[in-house]
């Protein structure tokens, strides 16, 4: 049960989807698109699992006072409150009592948190005591506020003002400005790496010269010399370069994938 | 544009800002903007897998009335099996049961490569293969250009050179005689190949950068000095001269710091 | 969707007709007088080849008007009907020149696009003039119905390619139980792996290992588990630490069984806790985010990049450069490769990746697959080869041999 | 540590300053650059500039919106010139979410030719162009293989009245012009398969004189098509258009952009050349005191 069912199960869905890949009929398709879905479902709960690490680590952080917990708080609360904007739209123009309700929750929540952990007794009481009043201060906001409500079976939330802004302002920049840190990586990484130290690394940097030089105004009628040359380089050498690794590449997954339906590789098993 | 949605942009620039200055050294901007996308970018794909993939995936497929009565009146009941797949993996949780985790894991990895095998096979090998085999361009043999793409010989080239590269991927067999100095030849290809390819990308990651300096220049430069807005008032400028307070003050402190250490030791 | 297209379409056509009547009579005459076109002809239907059903073929010959005679066909359209007398109902649109359409439709049965298996079907198809909405009607063929298939011939060579690659790796594994010893050539970024960890642990610096953006499907992200496997076994045994930020729950799953499992291996349980691997977030730049700031505040004395990686291969190698670890990458990510080898120490390119499970092992079992890959390599050069050959010489028997039809 | 040590071994935040300070500045100050022309952009320049006042461009934007920053460029560069030139237009767009960003073209460059201009040495008064007489457009219709098909017999099959719902038989431009035969010209500029269709459907059948413009990438399969004569001319991306802008004197969206790229790109190859120069000179050094 522990060991033999899960490489079993490995061998049994390996090997019907390897057939499936040859039969068109649309039996087939009907179970090949249904696996599909499993594979989704399965992921979408284990990022449950992934919640929990981040929660758990991040309040670990915070315990135990390790160097830069401060900002641990940050994380946690940029996660909740997103999942509180998802879950919540308004019903009309107006915000009402809406993050009254919100910061009642955070607080109330974080005083049970804190009551939890503290070893103080009289301190316990006072967090149990706040986090509880605070909590009920939600409640009472949430079901005597007309202005906004819980939406969890439909996705109103998806189109909340605050869960749109926190996506456009905060995760779009973060995320563009964190890409284009590229820009300056290449050249960081040209400037150390582009060294002739030896004729393969005289190739890489020759080559890499040509085609940055492709459209270099400066260089009057060589240009078009460069210029035809990095085209070659992109289309030739390149091409050919490519072919051989991708079927090497291709024979690596198969023999591995192979492996793994034979159960010769369990590795990504661990033990026990 | 309106003065709300001007706080929300130069609440993007200083993020923009913060980000930008990992650059330089780690410090508690980049910091705060680190925690924070990691924690807010979370908490989205929970939002956005549960909405687009757990409710129309699972719930919908569930219970088609009305929710209470779960699957019994469900068209899809069959669903029910990786709904209890899923709930397996959070086994996991506990100490005693969490090898019960392995079934849905072994049924994950079981279709990924499953599904994998024939597909690589075809993409990668079989095409690749396929694409080798090509006529060789005779008639045009030398080319009408300088290093003509289209010629006979870079035909050749591309055949020899993908020939080569493969035999120096060969692990059971060592790099030396002729066999070697194939698999020689063979690196160099992938060296210049590699070469060309960084070069050819250098274009695109510097367009990121100037997309990000057209970003803060068009909305949040141009918004804090653009008087024909009709929202326009004071508050957009405290807005953007508090931030640039802010840069400025961090340069000149790092400066100083900077110099403080240099007059120590030196 | 598309039946809207084609109505609107239509009824372009008919609001163009009085239009051009309109024209001044120099503009009358260069364009042809309503002359009805030659109809197509040999018009044949049949099932599609290798498809789940719901879709017929149709096939004819084209107009004596298409291209050359009076030169006016613009278009054919293509009309279905359950009965030889009709009433016909429009299906498809093709411009001349082509004399093939393929009749698709849903096989959903909800779906307003329905198209019933099993049940005969007649068509025709219109040569439709340029300028008119004049048209030459074909005769009808049928009765022709659709059908699912079970076996998907254009895969053949797929399968052949599977099977003689199946058969190798079993026999090379087999061969390598019975002890036989199997020659392979060193790697360099594979012994570096092992001096990374000793380095680390002279540092008293830990070890930081990245998976990379791969799901735990995906075979990569399965070749980094048991590298991974490897590498915590060596650290565990060193009382080295070792820092594992993921990307995907699964991967951080079975990440975590791994790491634990390599601790009891090792003799040292009480060491493990869940918090050495750990996930981040499933977001690219934002996981970068992170995994960079790690870099500069835990100072790892080794980066093993493995796995699947995306644009973020740069930025992580640099950041790891400017905290002065040594790295080690390896990816099957072509477009990765280059910016690996330029900013790490070691790279493993593409199939290395795939070697580097068996080398660390140097388990029989694990290198008697390498050989059966090293024989698909020669005989696909092999292959090559003589199919450039034979392509050169118009034998395309041969090459047609290896051509997949999707 | 002597100065070819420390080329060697320079700080990697002098790069990222310098990157940053030549990015900036060059975004900002509006300097020129010269840029090489290549034949097969100078021959579509040639094909415009040499028509006779009052010719029809036909101007296919066939792209999504997803391509504008590597594509607008070079539409917007051709759409002026044709305009100065006293050319019209007949604008089309076979890409389904193409209409509202040829509209926004058409509005952005006719801002810019209201404006007295001086063009290599001539100068253009401004002018206002007009809907029907400069210039038409005639929308989107699907199906691009039978569109291209049917233009060639006649405009109003496939579009019986243009993008804003004229009859076609109403706009004075259109008066007389029934098909490719009254076109001077085709150009198609675009990031997909319909630049096939031109060449095949439309060049290949009615044997008009095309033009195309498309991404950097795809432009290198097209050459053979140059070579054959079935197309005039080729400009490939960002760069293909700043050649065009370079041509008409008229620097726009596309110099700007590579005024950045050009000086970013320059300053890594001065890094690495540094780098290098460094590397060569401090071995030369140490093999010195080898000896």
């Amino acid at each position: 049960m522990r060991r033999q069912l899960p490489l079993a199960l490995v061998f049994i869905f390996g090997v019907f989807m390897i057939v499936q890949y040859f039969v068109p009929h649309e039996y087939s398709e009907w179970v090949y698109e249904f696996l599909l879905d499993w594979i989704t479902i399965i992921g979408i709960f284990a990022l449950a699992l992934g919640i929990y690490s981040l929660t758990h680590v991040s309040m670990g952080k915070i315990r135990n006072r390790t160097p830069n917990w401060q900002y641990a708080i940050v994380t946690m609360l940029g996660l909740f409150v997103m999942i509180y904007f998802g879950f919540t739209a308004r019903t009309g123009d107006s915000w009402g009592l809406y993050f009254v309700a919100l910061v009642a929750l955070t607080l109330g929540i974080s005083s049970l948190t804190w009551g939890a952990v503290e070893t103080q007794a009289s301190r316990r009481k006072i967090g149990f005591a706040a986090g509880l009043g605070l909590l009920a201060v939600f409640v009472l906001v949430a079901v005597f506020d007309p202005s906004w409500k819980f939406y969890f079976y439909t996705s109103e939330g998806l189109q909340s003002a605050m869960f749109r802004n926190f996506f456009d302002y905060i995760m779009i920049p973060i995320q563009s400005t964190m890409f284009s840190l590229l820009a300056f990586f290449i050249a960081s990484a040209a400037y150390r790496a582009f060294r002739a130290r030896n004729i393969l690394a005289t190739l890489l940097l020759a080559s890499a010269l040509i085609v940055m030089l492709r459209f270099n105004p400066f260089l009057g009628p060589v240009g078009e010399y460069i210029a035809q040359t990095a085209n070659w380089l992109l289309n030739v050498p390149n091409l050919a370069a490519k072919r051989a690794i991708v079927i090497g590449i291709g024979l690596g997954i198969v023999a591995t994938a192979l492996k793994v339906i034979l159960g010769i590789e369990r590795g990504y098993m661990g033990r026990g | 544009m309106e003065f709300g949605t001007y706080l929300w942009t130069t609440f993007a620039a200083f993020v923009i800002l913060a980000t930008f200055s990992f650059l330089y050294k780690d410090n508690p901007f980049y910091k705060f903007a680190e925690h924070l996308v990691v924690g807010v970018s979370a908490g989205y794909f929970v939002i956005i897998l549960w909405h687009n993939g757990l409710v129309p995936n699972l719930f919908h497929r569930l219970a088609d009335g009305d929710w209470y009565l779960l699957w019994m009146n469900s068209s899809k009941p069959w669903y029910i099996i990786p709904a209890i797949l899923g709930v397996l993996m959070w086994t996991r949780f506990s100490k005693k049961y969490s090898w019960v985790s392995r079934w849905p894991l072994a049924v994950y990895i079981g279709v990924g490569t499953g599904l994998a095998i024939p597909l690589e096979m075809s993409n990668r090998v079989n095409k690749q293969l396929y694409a080798a085999m090509a006529e060789i361009d005779w008639s045009n043999f030398w080319g009408s250009r300088f290093l003509d793409v289209s010629a006979g010989y870079s035909d050749i080239i591309i055949f020899v050179g993908a020939i080569a590269a493969l035999i120096y991927f060969f692990f059971s067999k060592a790099h030396t005689g002729v066999f070697g100095g194939v698999a020689t030849f063979g690196i160099w290809i992938l060296m210049i190949g590699f070469g060309a390819s960084f070069g050819y990308t250098v274009m695109a990651r510097i367009s990121l950068f100037i997309n990000r300096i057209q970003y803060m220049d068009n909305y949040w430069v141009q918004t804090a000095f653009d008087t024909s807005n009709p929202n326009f008032h004071a508050g957009f400028q405290i807005l953007f001269w508090l931030l640039v307070a802010v840069l400025i003050l961090y340069i000149v402190r790092e400066i100083m710091a900077h110099l403080k250490t240099k007059a120590q030791q030196g | 969707m598309k039946y809207k297209l084609v109505v609107s379409f239509l009824l372009a056509l008919l609001v163009a007709v009085p239009v051009v009547a309109q024209q001044d009579t120099t503009l009358a005459d260069t364009s042809a007088a309503a002359m009805l076109p030659a109809p197509a002809t040999m018009v044949q239907a049949k099932d599609a080849d290798n498809d789940h059903g719901h879709a017929i073929d149709v096939t004819w010959e084209l107009s004596a008007d298409d291209g050359q005679g009076a030169g006016t066909v613009l278009s054919y359209e293509i009309y279905r009907s359950e009965s030889p007398d009709g009433p016909f109902e429009q299906r498809g649109l093709v411009p001349s020149q082509k004399n093939s359409y393929t009749d698709i439709g849903s096989r959903d049965r909800e779906s307003p696009d329905y198209f019933p298996d099993y049940i005969d079907f007649y068509y025709r198809v219109d040569a439709v003039a340029a300028d008119s909405a004049d048209r030459a009607l074909s005769e009808v063929f049928g009765p022709v119905h659709s059908y699912g298939q079970w076996f998907n011939t254009g895969r053949i060579p797929v399968m052949v390619g599977v099977l003689i690659f199946a058969i190798l790796t079993i026999l090379f594994v087999t061969i390598a139980k019975k002890g036989r010893e199997l020659y392979v050539r060193p790697l360099a970024g594979i012994d570096a792996v092992d001096d990374a960890i000793g380095r680390a642990t002279e540092m008293g610096k830990p070890i930081l290992y990245v998976l990379g953006l791969g799901t735990a499907d995906q075979i990569a992200t399965i070749a980094s588990f048991t590298i991974l496997g490897r590498v915590a076994k060596r650290v565990a045994e060193y009382h080295t630490k070792v820092i594992v930020p993921c990307y995907d729950p699964i991967v951080m799953t079975v990440a975590q069984e791994i790491v634990k499992s390599a601790y009891l291996d090792a003799g040292r349980p009480d060491e493990y806790s869940d918090d050495i691997v750990y996930f981040v977030t499933q977001s690219q730049f934002a996981y970068v985010a992170a995994v960079n700031g790690t870099m500069l505040r835990e100072l790892p004395a080794t980066n093993i990049y493995m796995g699947k990686f995306y644009a973020e291969s740069l930025i992580l190698a640099e950041t790891g450069a400017v905290a002065g670890s040594i790295q080690i990458s390896g990816t099957d990510e072509i477009a990765q490769i280059p910016f690996f080898i330029v900013a790490c120490d070691y790279t493993l390119i593409g199939e290395e990746l795939y070697a580097a499970s068996a080398y660390l092992g140097r388990e029989p079992v694990l290198l008697g697959s390498l050989k059966a890959q090293d024989y698909a390599k020669a005989a696909i050069i092999v292959l090559a080869i003589v199919g450039i050959v034979a392509a050169n010489f118009g034998w395309t028997y041969f090459t047609e041999l290896f051509q997949v039809v999707d | 540590m002597n100065i070819f040590d420390r080329m060697m071994l320079l700080d990697r935040r002098w790069v990222f300053l310098s990157l940053v300070i030549v990015c900036v500045v060059s975004y900002i100050i509006p300097f020129q650059i010269p840029i090489m022309v290549t034949d097969e952009v100078e021959s579509i320049y040639d094909m415009i500039d040499t028509l006779p006042e009052g010719e029809i461009v036909l101007l296919a934007m066939d792209f999504d919106p997803s391509l504008l920053a590597e594509l607008q460029p070079m539409t917007y560069a051709m759409a002026e010139h044709a305009f100065r030139k006293n050319l019209k237009v007949i604008f089309v767009t076979l890409s389904q979410n193409g209409p509202g960003m040829v509209d926004q073209a058409i509005r952005e460059v006719a801002d810019s030719v209201r404006l007295d201009r001086t063009y290599n040495g001539v100068f253009y008064k401004g002018k206002e162009i007009v809907n029907g007489e400069d210039y038409t457009f005639l929308g989107y219709k699907p199906y691009f293989a039978l569109i291209i098909l049917g233009m060639g017999q006649n405009f109003r099959i496939p579009f019986p009245s243009d993008y804003y719902g004229t009859a076609l038989d109403s706009i004075p431009m259109m008066k007389g012009v029934l098909n490719y035969d009254q076109v001077a010209c085709v150009v198609d500029i675009c990031g997909g398969n319909v630049v096939d269709a031109w060449i095949s459907y439309g060049q290949g059948r009615y044997n008009f004189k095309l033009a195309l413009g498309m991404t950097g990438v795809m432009a290198a399969d097209y050459y053979p098509y140059l070579n054959s004569g079935q197309v005039v001319g080729i400009m490939g991306g960002l760069l293909g258009a700043a050649e065009y802008e370079q041509l008409t004197d008229n620097a726009g969206l596309a110099k700007d952009g590579m005024r950045v790229q050009v000086f970013a790109h320059l300053l890594i190859i001065l890094f690495i050349l540094m780098g290098n120069i460094g590397y060569f000179m401090s071995q030369r050094d140490k093999r010195k005191l080898g000896r």
